[in-house]
């Protein structure tokens, strides 16, 4: 039995097998993100994620894979030209855009994790024009990646990352309840909005915790 | 909430088929993505329309002669992919550029900016005019927020007619970007539309409820009240939208009453005379009026009401020849 | 159900004044009745049609050039007075008589041909042509039983485009009553339409439940079954339209799908395409594909598909163009 | 006080004044006919009676009449002229049959009644081509005329000729329940209409039965 500590790299298909778990996830929570989505949007996030997914899983279990920048591009491309909405170019830049330029790896650790989310975050902000506290998937994903950062500068394990970087995710879902939107549908809404959870950094949370399971789950069984 | 479709995330895909049988001597898919142009492409500046479906005959209905040349449909309620756009963008450029006509939701404007930029890569030019014509969405101070509803109907006609005028890219965007500043709608819903995937309605009403200035993906309005009859709810309507687009007398207006869906053509013939009504009251000239629901929310209903303010270039494109299975001057 | 009306028993007025404020550079009011005509008739017969309203845009919105001269309109779901037909029919007589034309309905014989026989009084010829298109509606051998629904629309087309050649009043009746007799739809109910009068449903039909051959003011039809999917749903109404039309391979037809009111053009789309797919595997030729919300009942939901048999005379009377606000070949 | 045999006689005005008693009671009716219309039509029934006695008395208000003749003329020409439907035609001529061709009288009693009835009767049936038992307004209007020519023919007064005439048309709504439907929109029912009663018969009972109440009425406080 391997321990936490050991797991600090992840090799291509490692990284695959996880998305797939991922995809798993989230179009487990279809209804959840459509409910999320309905209260304050037009209701199709759900759809939207499932849609990317769906796509991500019939590329990913296509082909081998020898790098994690293959991987994870894949994942971004899938969502990027299958979703549309606003969350297909976001979600597909959270992936397309931490490995844009990135120089190929074939495993992943979470120093490199850190790179690429951080990358991304960039790119997302620059995209869609909003930040912390905009109620968008800013409001995990921000928080997310500072602690991805933080556990990679103390040398931490991937799992402890990925715990900590849901921790983040889940307490940005929170605040994002906090906070008037300023893009996207629930814009008009105003006032209003106070007390929703945003349907996009629901998402974020759900991506990190599945990941986490996933890693946790390689912990305990290999 | 009984829907006659198959599997629904094939609603979409059956949709273009159901849409191409009819109407394919005129039109035909685009490869590999949910888009549509029409056969007999000019050489000319390519007008490229679309954004999510579940509205329709928007956008399909709206490419023809004199229309759009290109369609880019999203999923429901969804602004299509970039690669989607760019694909059809691509299929319709006769090498002298695109303009992108569609309404203002962030979606939308994620997913054409980035058509746009690899558009640009591959030395395809392209321009954007956002339609934001519904003045409940926003006000005036924040005009940038503005949705665009029904009215994309006149500014997608105004960008067609300068197109195929034979006009180059920058003043077909121009005159296009003139019609969508003089476009103002404002909506009223009576009832929701259901999601085609889970059946879930758009929003929630009370039976006696109505709500003035909703979205048509149910973006809540500015103001909820008791139903009334269709006069008074016309004259709420008219007093609001005169209000906010300035039109006064001596001006003048094509006009567009838009059913949102199941609101019945009776019903819209019924505003639309009030509607007449009030403009010729305050003495402002109607030059065309047309009594559709060309700009839906499935099975929604309620409607709206789109002035387009006119001068003389404007009323000249307004006029030219156009026509599509759903749309014809 | 809400509905945007004022007094409801001014909804018919109401209307007509709505369309003519849009549509008035064509049509005009006749004096005393509710009923229209075009503006610039013709030195030909006389094409008459109309019955009771709540289905729009039958009958005002097929009214036009190649298309019907005047249109006689009654109450909601009832049949248009007598004197309301004789106005309507002396306003558009050049002379040369009268063709009526509308569906086969108990209240709009007895109007109609009461009508005729003031008509006769005054030396004016008439024919009457009555549309049976709904095969569901009774079977063959009570076929003087079968109603008229959307197959409407291709019956008016037909007489228009007779009349618009100068032929005479039995020669242009003639060539009708074969568009008529070639002429057969069949329709499913999904959802009831309201009375605007009483706010009243057309009928019942569970959530789940759908019903085969209702007519369009809620008459039975011939099954009620669980919902199914577009496909099967298609499937069963083109194999008992086949069945009954007799149309087999090698012929050519022309199609329409219409929707009865709140089912959106997305669903009409979807069975349009399957529609296609089962003519093509017949081998039946598809000469024109219609897919639009022309004979509705209020905002009830389902749909009907109509299939008009060509031959080379009708076919050329249905090429023949056409202009209405609602209606364009 | 007058008594019921004294009630031979009516001039144009009470027989104007009858008719708008008539209306009042089938206006209040429109629920009803609407719902009975409803079970087995289209359910317009009661919206196009209530058009039509609408209509009647604004003509007959606006006028002074010296013939009882061109008083049903009236009312026969309002319904025909402003309800359209299948009743527009059979109740307008329900009125204007039996005056066709009638000399003018400046009196109704029940031989005239009875006279014109019948006559509207023949009328109806040669517009229509229905007959007793089809499941229309014939099932309540045939028996109803016939008892007004028997108590005709036995000299009774027009009171006792209207009573027996609206017993007659409430038998005949209730023998309506039996029969399958020959005309109108409940035809294709078949079978399914039995059980339900015609609409147009029960407007014929009601226009008896308000017929009777006035001169009724009349009886009691002239
Ligand atoms: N400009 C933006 N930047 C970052 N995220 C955004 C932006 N606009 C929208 N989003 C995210 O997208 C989510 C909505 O996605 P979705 O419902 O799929 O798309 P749409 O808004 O087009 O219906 C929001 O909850 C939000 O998190
Ligand atoms: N051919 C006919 N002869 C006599 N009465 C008829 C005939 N057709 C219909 N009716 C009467 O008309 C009534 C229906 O009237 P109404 O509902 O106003 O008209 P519609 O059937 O046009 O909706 C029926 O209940 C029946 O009594
Ligand atoms: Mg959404
Ligand atoms: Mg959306
Ligand atoms: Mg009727
Ligand atoms: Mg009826």
């Amino acid at each position: 039995m391997q321990t936490d500590a050991l797991i600090i790299n992840l090799n291509a298909t490692q990284v695959k097998e996880m998305f797939l778990y991922v995809g798993e996830k989230v179009r487990e929570n279809k209804p959840l993100l459509t409910k999320i989505d309905s209260a304050i949007g037009d209701g199709d996030h759900g759809i939207g994620m499932s849609i990317g997914f769906t796509k991500a899983e019939e590329n990913l279990k296509e082909k081998e894979f020898t790098t994690i920048n293959e991987v994870i591009k894949t994942v971004g491309m899938s969502m990027m030209t299958s979703m549309g909405g606003a969350s297909g170019v976001i979600f597909g830049t959270m992936f397309i855009g931490g490995v844009k330029g990135l120089e190929p790896h074939e495993k992943l650790n979470l120093p490199i994790l850190a790179e690429i989310f951080e990358k991304s975050l960039e790119a997302i902000k620059v995209r869609g024009k909003a930040s912390l506290g905009d109620k968008t998937m800013i409001d995990a994903f921000e928080p997310a990646v500072e602690r991805l950062k933080q556990c990679s500068d103390n040398n931490k394990s991937l799992l402890e990352g990925l715990k900590n970087a849901e921790e983040g995710a889940d307490k940005g879902v929170e605040l994002s309840k906090e906070y008037i939107a300023k893009f996207g549908r629930a814009k008009s809404l105003g006032e209003r909005a106070i007390g929703h959870q945003d349907a996009g950094a629901t998402s974020v949370w759900i991506i990190f915790k599945s990941m986490r399971e996933w890693v946790e789950g390689l912990s305990k069984h290999a | 909430m009984k829907k006659v479709i198959n599997n629904p995330s094939d609603v979409v895909e059956e949709t273009i088929e159901g849409f191409l049988a009819a109407y394919n001597h005129s039109f035909r898919k685009v490869e590999n993505v949910n888009g549509i142009t029409r056969r007999n492409l000019k050489d000319k500046v390519g007008v490229v329309i679309g954004g999510g479906s579940g509205h329709e005959p928007l956008f399909m209905g709206f490419a023809g002669d004199g229309l759009a040349d290109g369609v880019t449909i999203g999923n429901v309620f969804a602004a299509p992919s970039p690669n989607n756009v760019q694909s059809v963008a691509q299929a319709v450029d006769s090498g002298k550029g695109v303009l992108f006509v569609y309404g203002n939701y962030m979606g939308d404007i994620l997913n054409f900016d980035m058509a746009a930029e690899l558009l640009e890569m591959e030395g395809i030019e392209s321009r954007t005019v956002l339609v934001r014509d519904d003045v409940a969405s926003a006000p005036m101070e924040r005009y940038e927020d503005r949705r665009g509803i029904a009215g994309d109907v006149f500014v997608f006609k105004i960008a067609g007619g300068a197109a195929e005028q034979g006009l180059d890219l920058e003043s077909v965007a121009k005159v296009t970007q003139k019609a969508s500043d003089q476009t103002f709608s404002i909506g009223v819903a009576l009832n929701p539309g259901t999601m085609p995937d889970s059946g879930e309605s758009t929003f929630t009403l009370a039976d006696d409820e109505i709500e003035f200035g909703m979205g048509i993906h149910g973006e809540p309005g500015v103001e909820r009240t008791k139903m009334m009859t269709a006069d008074e709810l016309t004259e709420r309507l008219m007093e609001r939208l005169l209000d906010e687009s300035k039109i006064d007398s001596g001006e003048e207006v094509s006009v567009l009453v838009n059913g949102l869906g199941s609101t019945t053509l009776m019903e819209l013939f019924i505003v639309n005379r009030k509607v007449a009504q009030i403009l010729e009251d305050k003495s402002i000239t109607i030059h065309d009026m047309d009594v559709n629901s060309y700009c839906t929310t499935q099975e929604m209903g309620g409607l709206s009401i789109t002035l387009l303010k006119l001068d003389s270039e404007l009323k000249e494109l307004y006029d030219a020849p156009a026509n599509s299975p759903y749309y014809k001057k």
